[in-house]
């Protein structure tokens, strides 16, 4: 049975439907990747999953249960988790800091607890932020921020792992070293669906790719097949990752 | 960050270069030796509280100390001055402990509540309102309690909607729930004493030595609960929710459940300092307990002794206190005495926001230099 | 602990120093100081006066008595204007076992708090005057009848502070009109938050009383004078409007307060209520000649409290002895036993057993109408007189220009 | 004709104790296209920043022949210098209409408005279908998009980019490099262009310079760039 | 019955426009600079003062000049107090929305005893026009008549300026994002200037004629004060058209609450509305919102 099972999702804002009727899962070890042209909904669907935004119509199911309507910090306590488009540290603690309190157990009872140090080095280390934990947010370069948006996100222990724009503003070099750390999550277990418009980074990286147009599936189905997907291709690649 | 900022900024550093930096330099040529032979003493006490408390310098343990010393043996050294001073102390210790109240709540989680009054009113007129209608012979263990408790109902009452508000919302309304508060005392004077408001309740004592205790020892407690739960994860998270609400969800942070939470244990410690205050002078009436001056009060302590620091808000309500009923009584004449005050929280605002205790604590902690 | 061991008898006085009333109140008692030393001193000792601002704020007000009674170790305390005010260093006060003569709080709840609940405890508190606003509201029952002579007036409005020190009036006053005949058509307790006038004044046209009695100290009634004036409504406006009672209102209002009427003790020094009223004025305007921030006159707290510095000079003078730690009682007896011609009427304290024990006794004339309680009627041109009692009167009640 | 517009001179920059900008000089001709590649932290934004006047900075900037440290950041915006920011810093409650207005806020010649912002909504069909939808509720790539709209408003003559493509689709990358090669033939517009996206950098700056921790390594033609080991190595990568 | 009616309706109308200007003045502040202005009312206490400071000869005895001549003059001297309190204070301070509310309130207080030391607790009546005009059976004075008129001419301007004008609009932008609006060659000073400038001359001219109505005394701010929170916070912190309508809600509320119910009322319903408004839309009426849920 899939991790992840997004059924018939539709999200409205006023007039205009942001997703349209769109489904799709996503099985344990898999990575799959989400891509189409600015617009077509991959946020948005990701903040209805993480219960950001209440749905219009459709289910989401996580692992057996329905979380359609759960409460954000209900279902990342559930094993979901998501390095959300914009980064958002608190610039008032060090990386260190931030990390911590994505460790935190959610009790106004636990006093102490939450992750040691050790452990904090070790989900810095895990995506190369480990000699950055005393620098402040705001001195971090761009991408070094993104970096920590995924160290809160791995301190969280998340089954499964929603990546909005990984890649955004990364060099080809860094690109490929992200890529490979991702793996090595894959490798540790862990599920993963990416947002990405960077073809280079993402096409070797994911199993399956879904495309999304307009806020409805587009087409589906492995990297290659999509990438020679003529509709696809008009649609948002214009040579891309062929 | 704007022009004007940076211009200021200017100001706050010449002034820090010119004036503070030297004489800075002098005191910490004459305070390091000690802050060296206080550090095995500090060490201990950082492996003994460090984790519950924080760590601390030699110095700034012996400030501590010294402090906490001096407040104890004041009976001893008060009445030495030409003033009203056990009087002055005491209000000051009921005021320490609104400011800390204040503080854990709004001066934590940001959402900065201008109706704390209402806290302490609810449960100075409880306790009033048991003593008229039920009976003058309740005791204390009825009484304090159940006060207590309706300060925390009450701000239940506040901060369940309240809280879904964006700050500024937040602050426009419990600003307004005084101004509500007190409409009712006056609309319904059968019941709540009007602006008279009772003068039944029975005071702890008239010995003010005793009353000093009294006053003295709850908020030496208090300060120490709030001060270790500030310090956990608890304190973590609120600060958190401050800086970035949707990050604290993002953590799979409930920020709902720690906003009450605060605002629980704000209603608490606000229950505590308004029976004590009631049973200060026996008196509970709208101008003593409702009126928004006294949530600006608290304030204002608590922010020019340093928001979220609890200990910060102490220092701020004996300085606060201690000027307006005794050093500015002694220099100037009844009104203007009031206008001199505020004036000074205003130059403490513009030019130490940080507060004055929390600048002096960091001054001491850098003066032994490796420490912090 | 205080009395008078030869250094000097010391009196606290307590008053919102910020206000016209409280500044009134601290002349008159400077000037009965100067008096009593320039004749003497009490018991042939040395007066001196330490005067504190009560910000009409209670807990403010506590912290000055503290420390009058316990730092200045004052013999007596004499003042205090807001019921609140008053009300709430009761407790700290009888504690300390302090004479303390209130000049400038009406409220009866006063004297029923404290020496009407428990006399033993609290029988050092007095009150000099004004007389409590249970006795004005019987007092204003008397003056409707000479309005209802002089004007024909038979139907009459209520409006009062929605506060402590009204309840006897709104308890009271529409019974006791009605008793004597006349017609309440219209009852309200006006919010002290009240900014805007306008529907009550048209409430009132449409009820179209012959009079209003209103009773202001807190709400400032500018306003409803404005209107008054303006829409030239058709009914007299009478009471209480402390506000009012300012010298300079008249101006301050524009001329607005022509033909509004407000009792106040003393009668603002418009009439020769006991031989000691006038001189007592002139020698305060004197006193305070080149003094800006002092009104021009007394007022009516000053009145009570220039009395209740002689008031208190005769008892302990009658005691010989101003140590109230050892001798309260016969401090208390001798101030029982005066009957002392004041500034502000005839004055003499009710004793224990009485309905206001230690208040002090209404005046009433042959017909037992209630004599010490004038009322003073601002004229066209600023003009201030006393309309009533008729034995201090100096001019009719005059009734508005625009009804016929 | 290649009048210096842009000419920065041993720039350098302070974040407290650490040194992010190490004397940079460059100097930018009119009507070029020039990209400023390197890893993150390099120093593109703050060097574009401190040319903008948001942070201090030590050495000499003249813009059009005027030290830019004696101007005003407003003034330098009439002055044609304008600045894409990396994070947008959108009128979030504003329409896109309403922003796009702001571009021009400064502007008199209203027809010359009128059709900039034909230009705009041709250029970004997706922001003519969203005038009125508040700028903070669009989608990544769309706020990329109106931010570049934006600065386009303003009828810049020398345009700082800074990471354009950022989380943009493919076909609008395509779309905003031609829109930026024809401007900067007809308007005779001038581009420095920030990017991490270096294949686009390459593909449409004709002189690039290479940063790396707040230093110059190489500066050359997009030609030299392109057969350069290390750059094709380190940014352009295997693909 | 329906005259009743008729003079609630025109009651609140004068009423409300009032509570309309005072509400908007404190909003903009708030809408630009995100400074929650608490020193507003003290402006407002201050507009009464000076009209009748230069109007009367019972300050200055020299001085009294027709309201004609002192209208504007006040208003400008208000305005200019309005940018002083910018200059001299807030801008130092505007980056801590904490700190300023509190140094607003602290100034409010200090001002207020000041008031008091000077003026003492008596109140300083003044006419701005004198007289009243039935309407529809109820009478108006000229004063409210004026306080009405003025007012909306006022939110007209206002409102074309804000929502029609560059200069308006880039105000609004600045208090949206300061860098944006530096990008786009918005002058951050002369926006601000503008902006005290303006909301100062908003409450001195509700300060002329609320005292005009009653008097100038001390406190005659606060209660106003109070409602405009109430109004801003149903409208919308921010936005205009939002206060508008909650004053003219608040206006007739207050006004029905008042010939229905009775004075001692006053306020109550109010704060009902307000805790239902707030409860439906957290934002209030026209709240700015990042997330459509
Ligand atoms: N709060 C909102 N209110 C109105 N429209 C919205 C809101 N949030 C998103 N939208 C619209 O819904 C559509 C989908 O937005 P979404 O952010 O999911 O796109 P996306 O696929 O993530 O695009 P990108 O790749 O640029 O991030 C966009 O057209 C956006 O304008
Ligand atoms: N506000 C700041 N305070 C302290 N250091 C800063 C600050 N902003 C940037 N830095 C430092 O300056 C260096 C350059 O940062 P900058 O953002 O210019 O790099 P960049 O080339 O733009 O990187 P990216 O391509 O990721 O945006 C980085 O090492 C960064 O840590
Ligand atoms: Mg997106
Ligand atoms: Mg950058």
């Amino acid at each position: 049975m899939s991790l992840l099972d997004v059924d018939g999702l539709t999200k409205r804002f006023g007039g205009l439907v942001a997703v349209d009727d769109f489904s799709f899962e996503v099985d344990r070890g898999e990575i799959v990747g989400l891509i189409g042209p600015n617009g077509s909904g991959k946020s948005t669907v990701f903040n209805c999953i993480m219960g950001r935004y209440d749905v219009t119509a459709g289910s989401v199911r996580f692992d057996g249960d329905d979380i359609t309507d759960d409460a954000t910090h209900e279902v990342v306590d559930r094993g979901l988790s998501r390095v959300s488009q914009e980064s958002n540290p608190i610039d008032r603690y060090p990386v260190a800091g931030n990390i911590k309190l994505f460790t935190l157990p959610n009790s106004v009872f636990s006093f102490y607890g939450g992750a040691s140090d050790e452990e904090i080095y070790e989900y810095a280390a895990r995506i190369d932020l480990e000699d950055k934990l005393q620098a402040m947010p705001d001195e971090l370069p761009h991408a070094d921020v993104r970096r920590l948006e995924i160290a809160k996100a791995l301190a969280t222990e998340p089954d499964l792992l929603l990546l909005d724009e990984p890649f955004a503003g990364m060099n080809q070099a860094e690109i490929d070293a992200l890529a490979t750390q991702i793996e090595r999550f894959r490798e540790e277990g862990m599920t993963m669906v990416v947002v990405d418009h960077n073809m280079g980074g993402l096409m070797d990286l994911v199993d399956r790719v879904v495309v999304l147009n307009n806020g409805e599936k587009l087409a589906a189905g492995s990297p290659e097949r999509i990438a020679e997907n003529e509709r696809v291709q008009e649609a948002y690649l214009a040579g891309e990752g062929r | 960050m704007s022009e004007e900022l940076q211009r200021s900024g200017a100001v706050r550093s010449t002034v820090r270069r010119t004036i503070i930096g030297p004489s800075g330099r002098v005191a910490a040529r004459v305070l390091a030796p000690i802050d060296e032979t206080l550090q095995p003493l500090a060490d201990r006490f950082n492996r003994l509280f460090g984790p519950y408390v924080g760590d601390v310098t030699g110095l700034q343990l012996a400030a501590l100390l010294v402090s906490l010393v001096a407040l104890v043996v004041a009976p001893t050294w008060a009445p030495l001055l030409a003033g009203n001073y056990m009087r002055t102390l005491t209000l000051a210790c009921i005021w320490a402990i609104f400011a800390m109240g204040w503080d854990i709540q709004s001066g934590y989680t940001g959402y900065i509540s201008f109706g704390h009054s209402v806290l302490s009113a609810a449960a100075g007129y409880t306790t009033a309102l048991l003593v008229v209608t039920v009976s003058p012979d309740l005791g204390f263990v009825v009484t304090i309690p159940l006060s207590i408790l309706a300060a925390v109902i009450v701000g239940l009452l506040i901060g369940l909607p309240s809280l879904r508000l964006s700050g500024p919302y937040f602050s426009l309304v419990t600003f307004v729930a005084v101004l509500l508060f007190y409409r009712l005392t006056i609309g319904f004077s059968e019941t709540l004493g009007g602006e008279n408001g009772f003068q039944a309740v029975e005071v702890f004592t008239w010995d003010f030595t005793m009353r000093y205790y009294y006053m003295l020892v709850p908020m030496l407690v208090v300060a120490v609960v709030l001060t270790v739960v500030a310090r956990s994860n608890v304190g973590m998270v609120l600060v958190a929710i401050r800086e970035n609400e949707q990050a604290v969800s993002a953590a799979g942070l409930n920020p709902t459940t720690f906003k009450l939470w605060s605002f629980v244990l704000s209603s608490i410690t606000m229950g505590i300092g308004g029976v004590l205050l009631a049973h200060f002078g026996g008196n509970v009436d709208p101008a003593t307990f409702v009126v928004v001056d006294r949530s600006i009060e608290m304030i204002a302590m608590a922010v020019i002794g340093g928001m979220s620091s609890i200990l910060g808000p102490i220092g701020g309500a004996f300085l606060f206190v201690l000027l307006r009923d005794e050093v500015l009584r002694l220099w100037f004449g009844h009104s203007t005495r009031w206008i001199v005050l505020w004036l000074l929280v205003l130059l403490v605002l513009v030019f130490a926001r940080d507060g004055l205790f929390r600048w002096i604590w960091h001054a001491l902690g850098s003066i032994g230099g490796d420490h912090e | 602990l205080g009395g008078s061991d030869g250094d000097g008898i010391t009196i606290g006085h307590l008053g919102p120093l910020e206000i016209t009333q409280g500044l009134g109140s601290e002349r008159s008692a400077e000037l009965a100081i100067e008096e009593i030393n320039e004749d003497g001193g009490i018991m042939d000792e040395e007066v001196d006066l330490i005067s504190e601002d009560t910000r009409a704020d209670p807990s403010t007000a506590q912290d000055e008595a503290s420390r009058l009674i316990n730092q200045e170790n004052v013999d007596v305390l004499i003042g205090t204007f807001s019921s609140e005010v008053s009300l709430n260093i009761m407790d700290m006060v009888t504690e300390n076992g302090v004479p303390y003569i209130v000049t400038g709080s009406a409220s009866p709840a006063i004297i029923e708090n404290s020496v009407g609940s428990d006399y033993e405890a609290n029988k050092n508190i007095f009150r000099s005057g004004p007389i409590n606003s249970f006795y004005q509201a019987e007092a204003m029952g008397g003056y409707a009848d000479y309005l209802s002579d002089r004007h024909g007036w038979n139907t009459f409005a209520y409006l009062a502070d929605d506060a402590a020190w009204t309840d006897p009036f709104t308890n009271n006053l529409p019974d006791e009109l009605e008793s004597r005949g006349y017609d309440v058509v219209y009852e309200e307790e006006l919010s002290t938050e009240i900014d805007d006038f306008t529907p009550v004044m048209n409430t009132l046209q449409e009820e179209d009383p012959d009079a209003v009695f209103r009773f202001f100290a807190h709400i400032i009634g500018a306003e409803m004078l404005g209107q008054w004036h303006q829409r030239e409504l058709e009914f007299g406006i009478e009471g209480i409007h402390v506000a009012s009672m300012t010298p300079d209102f008249y101006e301050l209002s524009e001329g607005a307060a022509t033909y509004e009427t407000t009792s106040q003790s003393g009668a603002a020094g418009t009439t020769e209520i006991t031989g000691e009223t006038l001189d007592f004025v002139d020698r305060y305007q004197s006193f305070v000649e080149d003094d800006e921030d002092a009104p021009d006159l007394p007022m009516y707290m000053g009145f009570n409290t220039y009395d209740a510095v002689y008031l208190y000079r005769e008892a302990v003078e009658e005691a010989g002895t101003a140590d109230y730690g050892s001798n309260l009682d016969d401090i208390v007896d001798a101030m029982l036993g005066l009957d002392y011609t004041g500034t502000a009427g005839q004055i003499s304290f009710y004793e224990e057993g009485d309905d206001y024990p230690h208040d002090v006794q209404e005046e009433r004339n042959g017909d037992g109408v209630i004599t010490n309680f004038p009322i003073t009627q601002w004229l066209p041109e600023g003009g201030l007189e006393c309309v009533y009692p008729e034995q201090h009167r100096t001019e009719e009640h005059v009734a508005p220009n625009w009804m016929n | 004709m290649s009048d210096t517009i842009l000419d920065v001179q041993d720039l350098n920059v302070y974040y407290g104790k650490s040194h992010a900008l190490k004397g940079i000089s460059l100097s930018i001709d009119r009507g070029e296209i020039y990209g400023v590649i390197g890893p993150n932290g390099a120093g593109k934004t703050t060097m574009l920043n401190a040319i903008a006047g948001f942070v201090d900075y030590e050495g000499t900037i003249t813009y059009d022949g005027r030290d830019l440290a004696t101007v005003s950041s407003e003034r330098i915006v009439r002055d044609g210098l304008i600045y894409c920011t990396e994070d947008r810093d959108l009128f979030p409650f504003f329409s896109v209409h309403e922003n796009l207005l702001m571009g021009a806020q400064f502007r008199d010649d209203r027809d010359a408005v009128r059709a900039d912002l034909e230009m705009v909504y041709d250029l970004f069909p997706r922001l003519d279908e969203r005038r009125e939808q508040e700028a903070g509720t669009m989608s990544g790539g769309e706020q990329q998009m109106l931010a570049v709209g934006r600065a386009l408003m303003s009828d810049p003559d020398l345009l700082m980019l800074d990471e354009p493509t950022l989380g943009l689709a493919p076909v609008i990358i395509e779309d905003i490099g031609d829109a930026l090669e024809t401007l900067r033939e007809t308007e005779d517009l001038t581009i420095l262009l920030a990017e991490q996206n270096s294949t686009f950098a390459l593909g449409h700056a004709e002189r690039l310079s290479l940063i790396e921790t707040g230093e110059i390594e190489l500066t050359g033609t997009a030609d030299e760039f392109h057969d350069n080991e290390y750059v094709r190595e380190a940014y352009v990568g295997v693909h | 019955m329906l005259e009743s009616i008729l003079s609630i309706l025109i009651t609140g109308a004068m009423i409300s426009a009032l509570y309309a200007l005072i509400a908007i003045g404190f909003t903009m502040i708030f809408g630009v600079g995100g400074v929650l202005n608490l020193a507003h009312g003290a402006l407002i206490m201050a507009g009464a003062y000076v009209f009748m400071a230069l109007n009367r000869d019972i300050v200055a005895e020299a001085i009294a000049l027709p309201s004609i001549v002192v209208f504007p003059l006040a208003v400008a001297i208000v305005a200019g107090l309005s940018y002083g309190l910018y200059v001299g204070l807030v801008r130092y301070i505007e980056d801590n929305a904490v700190i300023t509310f509190l140094a607003t309130v602290v100034l409010a207080t200090t001002v207020t005893e000041v008031a008091i030391g000077i003026f003492g607790d008596q109140p300083y009546s003044y006419t701005v026009i004198s007289g009243t005009v039935g309407l529809a059976g109820t009478a108006v004075s000229y004063n409210d008549l004026a306080g009405f008129v003025v007012s909306w001419i006022a939110i007209g301007l206002l409102w074309y300026y804000i929502t029609k004008t560059d200069g308006g609009r880039s105000i609004l932008a600045a208090s949206m994002s300061e860098r944006g609006a530096r990008l786009t060659g918005v002058d951050l000073h002369s926006v601000r200037t503008r902006t005290w400038l303006i909301a100062g001359s908003l409450a001195g001219v509700a300060g002329i004629f609320l005292g005009g109505g009653q008097a100038a005394t001390p406190l005659m701010w606060l209660n106003p004060l109070a409602l405009a929170f109430i109004i801003v916070v149903i409208g919308g912190i921010g936005s205009i058209k939002g206060s508008i309508v909650a004053a003219y809600l608040i206006g007739y509320t207050e006004t029905l609450t008042v010939s229905v119910l009775g004075q001692s009322f006053r306020g109550i319903l109010s704060l009902v509305i307000l805790l239902v408004v707030l409860f439906l839309l957290p934002q209030g009426l026209y709240g700015r919102e990042y997330v459509h849920e």
